[in-house]
C-alpha cells in the first residue's frame, strides 16, 4: 500500500518519496474538521463528550504539530551539516481538476514558517479550548461552540499548511465564516449580531482584493502552488517573469498582484481603513477574542504577507525596498499609531485590548514591510502569547466580575483575583515591551531597529516608537483602573477557576519565556526562518546602533508606563467621574474616545450611498419589475380558467370511464393473489418448467 | 452418469427439488425457509462443481460465487428468521396456510 | 491436505539439542518406516490422531486435579488428598466412577438426540486439535486455511450444546443451553476477529505458519504478537472471549448451579456426563493452544537463548500457564449477570476488537518506524479510557441494600 | 465417482429428504445441519477448502443454530393438531418431481457437451484473498452493506414493538 501510494504520487505529481509526516500532514487540519462535523451531530446535552473531542482532537494536532517542527529542525541540521541551503520547503501537491489544458493544483507545505505557525496555532488553541470548558460551562449552546470552534482551529490550521493560494482561500473563507459565527454566537444580542455581520462583510471588501490577486496570479503564472520544485508562483523561475511585466502606474504585475493580496491581509488582520470590524468583534465570547480577534486569525493576514513575501519583495535592488513593501510599512506603521491612540480612550477592557491587537498587528505588517519575514514572525509568535494572554485574563476577570466590561466599574481586583492579576501584569509587560525579561520587548525591539535600518525613510521609525510610548501608556491605565485601587462595582469580584487559570500560567511563562529564541545574541528563531546557522555569540549585542537603541526603546516603555502612573497610579476615580486624561486635555478626550470618527465617516459615505442605492433597488422593484410580474400573472390567470372548463367538460368523463375499467380489470387479476405464499412458489415452479422446457425444445435442431 | 460433473450436477439437482418440495408441501414458515437454503445450497454445489471442472478453474469465478453465496445465505437466513418471528408474534401462528391476510 | 512427513530439519547444529526438539516427530517416522510406502502418509496421520486422543485426556485428568486442589488452595482448603499420593489419583477413581454409574435417560427425552450430543461435543472438540502445531513439524495437518478449520469445529460444537439441552425436556436444560448458546455466538464474532487482526499482519490462515512468523528475535526479545500494541489488545480481547467462548468463570452462566441446577447438562449422568466434562476440558486446552498460537508465538522459545529446550516444551508449558490462568480467575472473580454479558459483549469487546483491526491495519500501513507505536498506542488506549467511561456511564452503584425474608 | 462421493451425496441427500419429510421441526432442523455437513465435505471433495470450511462457519455454526432459535420463539416444537403438510401437498409434490426431472434431463442431456477438466486446480487461500480484495473488492463492499443491512433489518423486524403510551 505505501509502495503504491508512492508511486501514485511519482507517476502523476512527480514528487520524490516524502517523509512520512510531511505525507500525512494533511491529517493536522483534517483531524479537528472531522472532530467538527461529529460534535454537529451531537445533542446539545453532551457537553462533556463535544468539549472532549474538541480537546482531544486538537491535542492529536497539536502531536503531529510537534512532531511535523521536530522534522523540520532536524532535516535543517541535518542540511546545515552537508552544507546545503536549510530552507526546505517540502510539499506533496496534486492535481484538482482539469479544465482543458489548464490544471489547478492544492497541495501542503511543510517548511520552518509553516510548522512554527502549526505549533503556535495549534498549542494556544488547545489552551484556549481547555479555558473554554470553564468559561462556557454554563452556556445552553456549549456544544455548538465547541463545533464552531473545532471547525475554526481545523481551518487555521489548513491555512498555515496550504501550498496552494486557492486552498488557501478556501481556508481562510472556512475562517471568515467560523469567525462570523462566533461573534454572533450570542446572536440573540442585537449588537453581536450586527457586530458579526459587519466583521464578514468589512473582510469581505479585502477578500474581493484578495480574489481578484489570486485570479490575476493564476493568469500570469499559470499555477497557483507555492512551491513545486522549482515551478510554483513564488518561485524564483516564475518571480522572475512576473517582475518584469508592467501593470501600469509603475508598478510591476508582482507588485500590483502583492498589493491586491495584502488587501485580503488587511482586511482579516484590520489595516488601517478596514479596522472597524476588529473591536466590535469583542461581543463575542471572550475565548473567541483571545483565539480568533487576538491569536490566531487576525495573524493569519501576516502570515499571507509572510508566505507570499517572495512576491512582495519581487525586483527589489539589492539592500532597496519594492513599491509594495513600502505600502505595507506604512499602512502598519499608520495603524499602529492610529490604534494605539484609540485605545488610551476606551472604557471597556475587551475594546481597549481590541485597539491593541490592531496596533500590534501594525507593528507586525511593519516589521514584515521593513526587516523581512522573521522580524514580522516574531512578533506574532510572541504576541499571539502574551494576546492570548491578556484576553483570557481579561476574561477571567469579567468573568470574576460578573459579566461587568468597563473598566471604571473595576479596581482593586488583585487582592481578590491574584492569579489573574499576576499573570495578566507579566502580559501587560510584554505587551509594553518591558526590557530584558518580556518576550515582547526582543520582538518589538527587531521591528524598531529594522526600521531603523530601513536605508530609505524614517517615518515609520518615529511612529513606531510613538506606538511604543501609547501602548505603554494606555495598558498602565487599563490595569490601574482594573486592579489597583478600591472595589468600585456591585457585587464583590471572586477567582476563577482552574480551569481558567492553568492555561493563563502557561501562557505566562511562555510570554516570557519566548523572548529568550530571539535576541540579538542568539538569534535562533530567525535563523530558522531564513534558513542560516544559529550561533550564539555576546557580540550580537554589540551591533553598531543597537545598544542606543535599546537603551532608547527601554526609556520609551518607562516613560509611557510613569506617564500612565502619574495619571491613573491607585486614584480609583470614580465611575461617573471623567477621565484624567480628558480633564487634563479635553479637547484630544473627545475624538479618541469617538475612535476618530472613521465608523461616522463610512457611515455618511459607504453606507449612505448602499442605503441610497437600496431605496432605488426597491423603487424599481416595487414599480418596474412588480407591475411586468403582475401582468404577466393576470395573463396566467386568465389561461387557466380556460384550461379549468375544458378539463371538467370533456377530460374528466374520459378519464372516470378508463379507471373503472382498469379497476374491473384489477379486481380480476387480483383473484391469483390468494395471498399465501407457497402459492406463489408453486407458480413459480411451474413458470421455470415450463421455461426451461421450451428453452430447450426450441434450441433442438 | 460418465463424468463426474454429472455426478455432482445431478445430486445437486436432487436436492434443489428436495429443498423445492419441503418448500411446497411443509405448512411450517420455518421449515419452507429450511427448504430455500436447501435449493440455494444446491445451487453453490452446482456453482463450485463447475468450478471444479470448468474450463477456467484460476479465474475462480465459480468458487468466489459460491464463497459469495453463502455469506449472502447468512444475511438472507437472518432477515427470514426475522420475518417468520415479526409474524408469528402478529397472528400468533407461523403455519403458511392461516397467514392470508395479503388477499388481493 | 498433506501430512507433514517432518525430516528434522538441521535449524540447530547440536544434533542432540535437534534429535531432543524433534523426539516425536523421529519416532513416528521411525514407527511408520515399517510399513509399505504407499500407506505412510494415511499410518503417520493415524499415528498423529492416536497421540492426542492419548495426551490431552491425559492432561485433561491431570488438570482436574490440578484445579481442584488449586482452587481449595485459593478457598484456604486441602482439595482432594485422599486418593494416592497428594490426591493424585483422584482423577482414577472418578473415571472409574463414571464409568460404572447408571446411565439415565429421562423418560420424556429425545433419546437419539440425548445420546448423540456429548458425542457430537467431543468430536468436535478433539477436530480441532488437528491444525494446532504443538512444537517444530509437530502438526496434523497443515492446511491452508487450518485457522479457519478451527474456527469452523469451534462453531460445530454450539449445536450439540443445543442438542444436549432440548433433547433433555427441562427447563434448567433448555435455558441452560439457550444460554450457552447465545454466550457462545456473541463471544465468537470477538473470537473469530481478534484473531484476524493476526491473520493481517502474517497474510496467512495457516497456523504454522503464523508462529513461523513470531519465531524471530530482535538480541533476545521475541517478536510474539502479543508484544506490539494492537496484539496485546487483540490478546486481551481474545483471552475475554475464550474465556466466554469455554464457559469458564466469570462467564459461566449457562451453567449457573444457583440458577440452572448445572445447565444443559443437568439430565445426564455416568459416562456421557464425563464425555461433557471433557469435551468442555478439551475446548480449554484447544482455545489456550489457539491463543498462544495466535499472540504468544506459539512453540517459540520466550527468549533467543533458551531455544534449545525442545518446541513441544514450550507450547505445552504456554498452554498449562493459560490453564493456570482460567483456574485463577475461577476462584477470584464472581460470576456475571445474563445482561452484563451481552452488555459486555457487543457494546464493549466487539466495538474494541473491531477498532483494533483499524489499528492494525494503520500498523501494517505506517510501515516500520518508533511512529506506529506511538499513534497505535495512543489511539488503543484513548478507545480503551473513552469506552470504559462510556461504558461506566449511567452504572452508578448506590449503596449496597439488603432485604431479608420476614 | 469414487465410493466416498457416493457416500457422501447419500447422505447429504438423507439429511435433506429427513428435513423435509420429519415431523418434528427440532428433528427437521438437525437433520438439515446434517445436509450442510454433507454438502460442506463435498465442497471439500471438490478441492473447494476455503468454501467447505466456510460453508461449516456459516451453516452449521450461525444458520442452523438461528433455524433453532426461531423454532423455538415460534413455539414450533410443540407438533401441531391438523398435520405438518399442507391440503396441496400432492400438488407440491408433482410439481417437485417436474423440477427434478426437467433439471435432470437439462443436465443429463448438455453435459457431454461441456469440455471437462480434470486437472487439480491449485488455489491457496492467499489466492482467494487477492481476489476478494483485487477483482472481486466491489462485490466484496456490497456485501458487507448487504449484511450490515440484513443484520440491522433483522433486528428491527425481529424486535419487540414498543407500546407506544405517548
Amino acid at each position: 500500500m505505501q509502495v503504491q501510494l508512492y508511486q501514485f504520487n511519482l507517476a502523476s505529481i512527480g514528487t520524490p518519496p516524502q517523509a512520512w509526516i510531511v505525507r500525512w500532514l494533511w491529517l493536522i487540519p483534517a483531524v479537528p474538521m472531522v472532530a467538527a462535523g461529529i460534535i454537529a451531530l451531537l445533542k446539545q446535552a453532551q457537553k462533556r463528550l463535544s468539549s472532549a473531542l474538541a480537546i482531544s482532537s486538537l491535542s492529536f494536532s497539536l502531536l503531529l504539530s510537534l512532531i511535523a517542527f521536530i522534522h523540520t529542525l532536524s532535516e535543517r541540521k541535518l542540511f546545515l551539516y552537508f552544507g546545503l541551503d536549510p530552507m526546505v520547503h517540502n510539499t506533496v501537491n496534486f492535481a484538482w481538476f482539469h479544465f482543458g489544458a489548464t490544471r489547478v493544483d492544492l497541495g501542503w507545505v511543510l517548511d520552518p514558517l509553516a510548522a512554527i505557525m502549526l505549533v503556535m496555532v495549534s498549542f494556544v488553541g488547545l489552551l484556549i479550548f481547555i479555558y473554554s470548558v470553564g468559561y462556557m460551562a454554563h452556556d445552553e449552546n456549549f456544544t455548538r461552540f465547541f463545533c464552531f470552534l473545532s471547525l475554526f482551529a481545523g481551518a487555521m490550521l489548513g491555512v498555515v499548511i496550504s501550498n496552494s493560494l486557492l486552498l488557501l482561500f478556501m481556508c481562510w473563507e472556512i475562517v471568515g465564516l467560523t469567525s462570523y459565527l462566533l461573534i454572533g454566537f450570542w446572536y440573540q444580542k442585537p449588537s453581536a449580531a450586527a457586530a458579526a455581520k459587519k466583521a464578514f462583510i468589512t473582510t469581505r471588501v479585502g477578500d474581493i482584493f484578495f480574489f481578484l490577486g489570486i485570479v490575476w496570479l493564476f493568469s500570469s503564472s499559470g499555477t497557483l502552488l507555492f512551491y513545486n520544485r522549482g515551478f510554483g508562483s513564488i518561485e524564483p523561475l516564475s518571480l522572475a517573469i512576473l517582475s518584469t511585466q508592467h501593470a501600469g502606474l509603475g508598478l510591476s504585475a508582482a507588485g500590483a498582484i502583492a498589493l491586491l493580496i495584502f488587501a485580503g491581509a488587511a482586511g482579516k488582520s484590520g489595516q488601517l481603513p478596514l479596522h472597524v470590524w476588529l473591536p466590535d468583534a469583542m461581543e463575542g465570547p471572550t475565548p473567541v477574542s483571545a483565539l480568533i480577534h487576538a491569536a490566531t486569525m487576525v495573524a493569519a493576514g501576516v502570515y499571507l504577507v509572510a508566505r507570499v513575501y517572495p512576491l512582495m519583495s519581487a525586483g527589489a535592488p539589492p539592500g532597496g525596498t519594492t513599491v509594495a513593501l513600502t505600502v505595507v510599512t506604512w499602512v502598519g506603521a499608520a495603524t499602529a499609531v492610529f490604534a494605539a491612540l484609540i485605545a488610551v480612550a476606551q472604557n471597556d477592557i475587551k475594546r481597549i485590548l481590541a485597539y491593541s491587537t490592531v496596533s500590534q498587528l501594525g507593528y507586525m505588517m511593519a516589521g514584515l514591510g521593513m526587516g523581512g519575514v522573521a522580524v514580522g514572525m516574531f512578533h506574532l509568535i510572541t504576541h499571539a502569547f502574551f494576546k492570548a494572554l491578556l484576553f483570557l485574563g481579561a476574561g477571567s476577570v469579567i468573568h470574576g466580575c460578573h459579566e461587568e466590561q468597563d473598566i471604571r466599574r473595576m479596581g482593586g481586583l488583585k487582592v481578590d483575583m491574584p492569579l489573574t492579576f499576576i499573570t495578566y501584569t507579566i502580559g501587560m509587560l510584554a505587551l509594553c515591551g518591558f526590557p530584558i525579561f518580556f518576550s515582547g520587548f526582543w520582538s518589538k525591539d527587531g521591528i524598531l531597529e529594522a526600521a531603523q535600518h530601513s536605508a530609505a525613510i524614517k517615518g515609520p521609525f518615529y511612529l513606531l516608537v510613538f506606538g511604543a510610548l501609547l501602548t505603554a501608556f494606555y495598558m498602565t491605565r487599563q490595569v490601574c483602573y482594573v486592579f489597583l485601587g478600591y472595589w468600585r462595582g456591585r457585587e464583590t469580584a471572586h477567582e476563577s477557576p482552574k480551569i481558567m487559570t492553568t492555561p493563563l500560567a502557561i501562557l505566562a511563562f511562555f510570554a516570557m519565556a519566548l523572548g529568550l529564541i530571539g535576541t540579538p545574541a542568539w538569534p535562533w528563531f530567525h535563523a530558522i526562518l531564513e534558513g542560516r546557522a544559529a550561533t550564539f555569540s555576546w557580540h550580537g549585542f554589540a551591533e553598531p546602533g543597537l545598544g542606543m537603541l535599546m537603551l532608547t526603546s527601554s526609556l520609551v516603555v518607562f516613560l509611557g508606563l510613569g506617564l500612565g502612573w502619574r495619571l491613573y497610579g491607585n486614584k480609583s476615580p470614580k465611575p461617573e467621574e471623567p477621565d484624567a486624561l480628558e480633564k487634563s486635555v479635553p479637547w484630544l478626550w473627545g475624538p479618541l474616545r469617538d475612535r476618530l470618527y472613521v465608523d461616522e465617516f463610512y457611515d455618511v459615505t459607504v453606507i449612505a450611498f448602499y442605503r441610497w442605492w437600496a431605496r432605488v433597488a426597491d423603487w424599481l422593484d416595487r414599480r418596474v419589475w412588480g407591475g411586468i410580474v403582475a401582468l404577466v400573472a393576470w395573463i396566467f390567470a386568465l389561461w387557466a380558467q380556460l384550461n379549468r372548463l375544458l378539463d371538467v367538460n370533456w377530460v374528466d368523463g374520459g378519464f372516470d370511464k378508463t379507471c373503472e375499467e382498469i379497476s374491473e380489470g384489477g379486481g380480476l387479476l387480483a383473484s391469483i393473489e390468494s395471498g399465501r405464499v407457497q402459492n406463489y412458489l408453486r407458480i413459480l415452479a411451474v413458470a421455470v418448467v415450463a421455461l426451461v422446457v421450451i428453452l430447450f425444445w426450441s434450441s433442438r435442431p | 452418469m460418465t463424468t463426474p460433473l454429472a455426478g455432482y450436477l445431478l445430486v445437486a439437482a436432487l436436492l434443489f427439488a428436495i429443498g423445492l418440495g419441503g418448500a411446497l408441501v411443509r405448512r411450517n414458515a420455518i421449515l419452507v425457509l429450511i427448504g430455500i437454503e436447501l435449493m440455494l445450497n444446491a445451487a453453490n454445489l452446482n456453482l463450485i462443481a463447475f468450478w471444479r471442472y470448468g474450463p477456467h478453474p484460476e479465474a475462480l469465478t465459480g468458487l468466489m460465487f459460491g464463497i459469495f453465496s453463502i455469506a449472502i445465505a447468512a444475511a438472507e437466513a437472518a432477515v427470514g428468521l426475522g420475518l417468520v418471528i415479526a409474524i408469528y408474534r402478529h397472528t400468533n401462528t407461523a403455519e403458511l396456510d392461516k397467514i392470508d391476510r395479503m388477499k388481493g | 491436505m498433506v501430512a507433514t512427513l517432518g525430516s528434522a530439519n538441521s535449524f540447530f547444529v547440536n544434533p542432540l539439542f535437534s534429535n531432543f526438539d524433534q523426539i516425536f516427530v523421529l519416532l513416528r517416522d521411525w514407527l511408520v518406516g515399517f510399513l509399505p510406502a504407499g500407506l505412510q502418509p494415511a499410518a503417520g496421520v493415524l499415528l498423529g490422531v492416536i497421540a492426542i486422543v492419548c495426551v490431552f485426556p491425559g492432561l485433561f485428568a491431570l488438570t482436574t486435579v490440578f484445579e481442584r486442589k488449586g482452587l481449595g488452595r485459593i478457598q484456604n482448603r486441602l482439595g482432594p488428598n485422599r486418593v494416592g499420593p497428594y490426591g493424585l489419583f483422584q482423577p482414577i477413581a472418578d473415571g472409574i466412577k463414571s464409568l460404572t454409574k447408571e446411565d439415565i435417560v429421562p423418560l420424556s427425552a429425545n433419546a437419539v438426540v440425548h445420546f448423540l450430543a456429548p458425542l457430537a461435543l467431543v468430536v468436535t472438540v478433539f477436530m480441532g486439535f488437528a491444525v494446532l502445531p504443538m512444537g517444530r513439524n509437530m502438526v496434523l495437518v497443515d492446511m491452508d486455511s487450518g485457522l479457519l478449520f478451527f474456527f469452523a469445529m469451534g462453531a460445530a460444537t454450539e449445536l450439540s450444546v443445543f442438542m444436549a439441552g432440548w433433547s433433555s425436556r427441562n427447563k434448567y436444560s433448555l435455558l441452560g443451553a439457550m444460554r450457552a448458546v447465545a454466550q457462545m455466538i456473541s463471544y465468537e464474532v470477538v473470537l473469530l476477529l481478534s484473531s484476524v487482526s493476526v491473520v493481517m499482519i502474517t497474510g496467512s490462515l495457516s497456523l504454522p505458519k503464523i508462529v513461523a512468523a513470531q519465531n524471530t528475535y530482535s538480541g533476545i526479545l521475541p517478536h510474539w504478537y502479543i508484544f506490539t500494541p494492537w496484539g496485546l489488545a487483540g490478546f486481551l480481547m481474545y483471552a475475554i472471549a475464550a474465556t466466554a467462548e469455554t464457559n469458564r468463570s466469570p462467564f459461566d452462566l449457562p451453567e449457573g448451579e444457583s440458577e440452572l441446577v448445572a445447565g444443559y447438562h443437568t439430565e445426564y449422568s455416568g459416562f456421557k456426563f464425563a464425555l461433557f466434562f471433557l469435551g468442555e476440558y478439551l475446548a480449554m486446552f484447544s482455545i489456550s493452544g489457539l491463543g498462544t498460537t495466535l499472540f504468544l508465538g506459539g512453540w517459540s522459545a520466550p527468549l533467543s537463548f533458551l531455544q534449545f529446550i525442545p518446541s513441544w516444551f514450550w507450547f505445552f508449558g504456554k498452554v498449562m500457564m493459560s490453564i493456570f490462568v482460567f483456574i485463577w480467575m475461577r476462584g477470584t472473580l464472581p460470576r456475571l449477570r445474563q445482561d452484563q454479558l451481552m452488555n459486555f459483549a457487543w457494546k464493549f469487546v466487539l466495538p474494541y476488537t473491531l477498532l483494533n483491526l483499524l489499528v492494525t491495519a494503520l500498523w501494517r500501513f505506517m510501515g516500520e518506524g518508533w511512529q506506529r507505536w506511538v499513534v497505535c498506542t495512543i489511539i488503543l488506549a484513548a478507545a480503551y479510557i473513552f469506552m470504559g467511561r462510556l461504558g461506566m456511564r449511567g452504572e452508578h452503584f448506590g449503596r449496597r441494600s439488603y432485604r431479608y425474608a420476614e | 465417482m469414487t465410493p466416498i462421493f457416493y457416500l457422501l451425496a447419500a447422505v447429504t441427500l438423507a439429511g435433506g429428504l429427513a428435513a423435509v419429510l420429519l415431523k418434528h421441526l427440532v428433528h427437521s432442523a438437525l437433520a438439515v445441519t446434517v445436509a450442510f455437513a454433507g454438502l460442506a465435505l463435498l465442497f471439500l471433495q471438490l478441492d473447494a477448502q476455503f468454501a467447505g470450511f466456510a460453508q461449516i462457519l456459516v451453516y452449521i455454526g450461525a444458520v442452523a443454530i438461528l433455524i433453532v432459535f426461531a423454532i423455538l420463539l415460534t413455539r414450533g416444537s410443540d407438533l401441531p393438531k391438523d398435520g405438518v403438510f399442507s391440503k396441496t401437498w400432492f400438488l407440491g409434490l408433482l410439481i417437485a418431481a417436474a423440477v427434478f426431472a426437467v433439471l435432470g434431463w437439462a443436465v443429463l442431456a448438455s453435459v457431454s457437451a461441456i469440455p471437462q477438466q480434470n486437472t487439480l486446480p491449485s488455489v491457496t487461500v492467499h489466492d482467494i484473498g487477492n481476489a476478494l480484495v483485487g477483482r472481486y473488492v466491489l462485490p466484496l463492499e456490497i456485501l458487507a452493506l448487504l449484511l450490515t443491512a440484513a443484520t440491522i433489518g433483522a433486528v428491527i423486524v425481529a424486535m419487540h414493538e414498543k407500546v407506544r403510551s405517548r
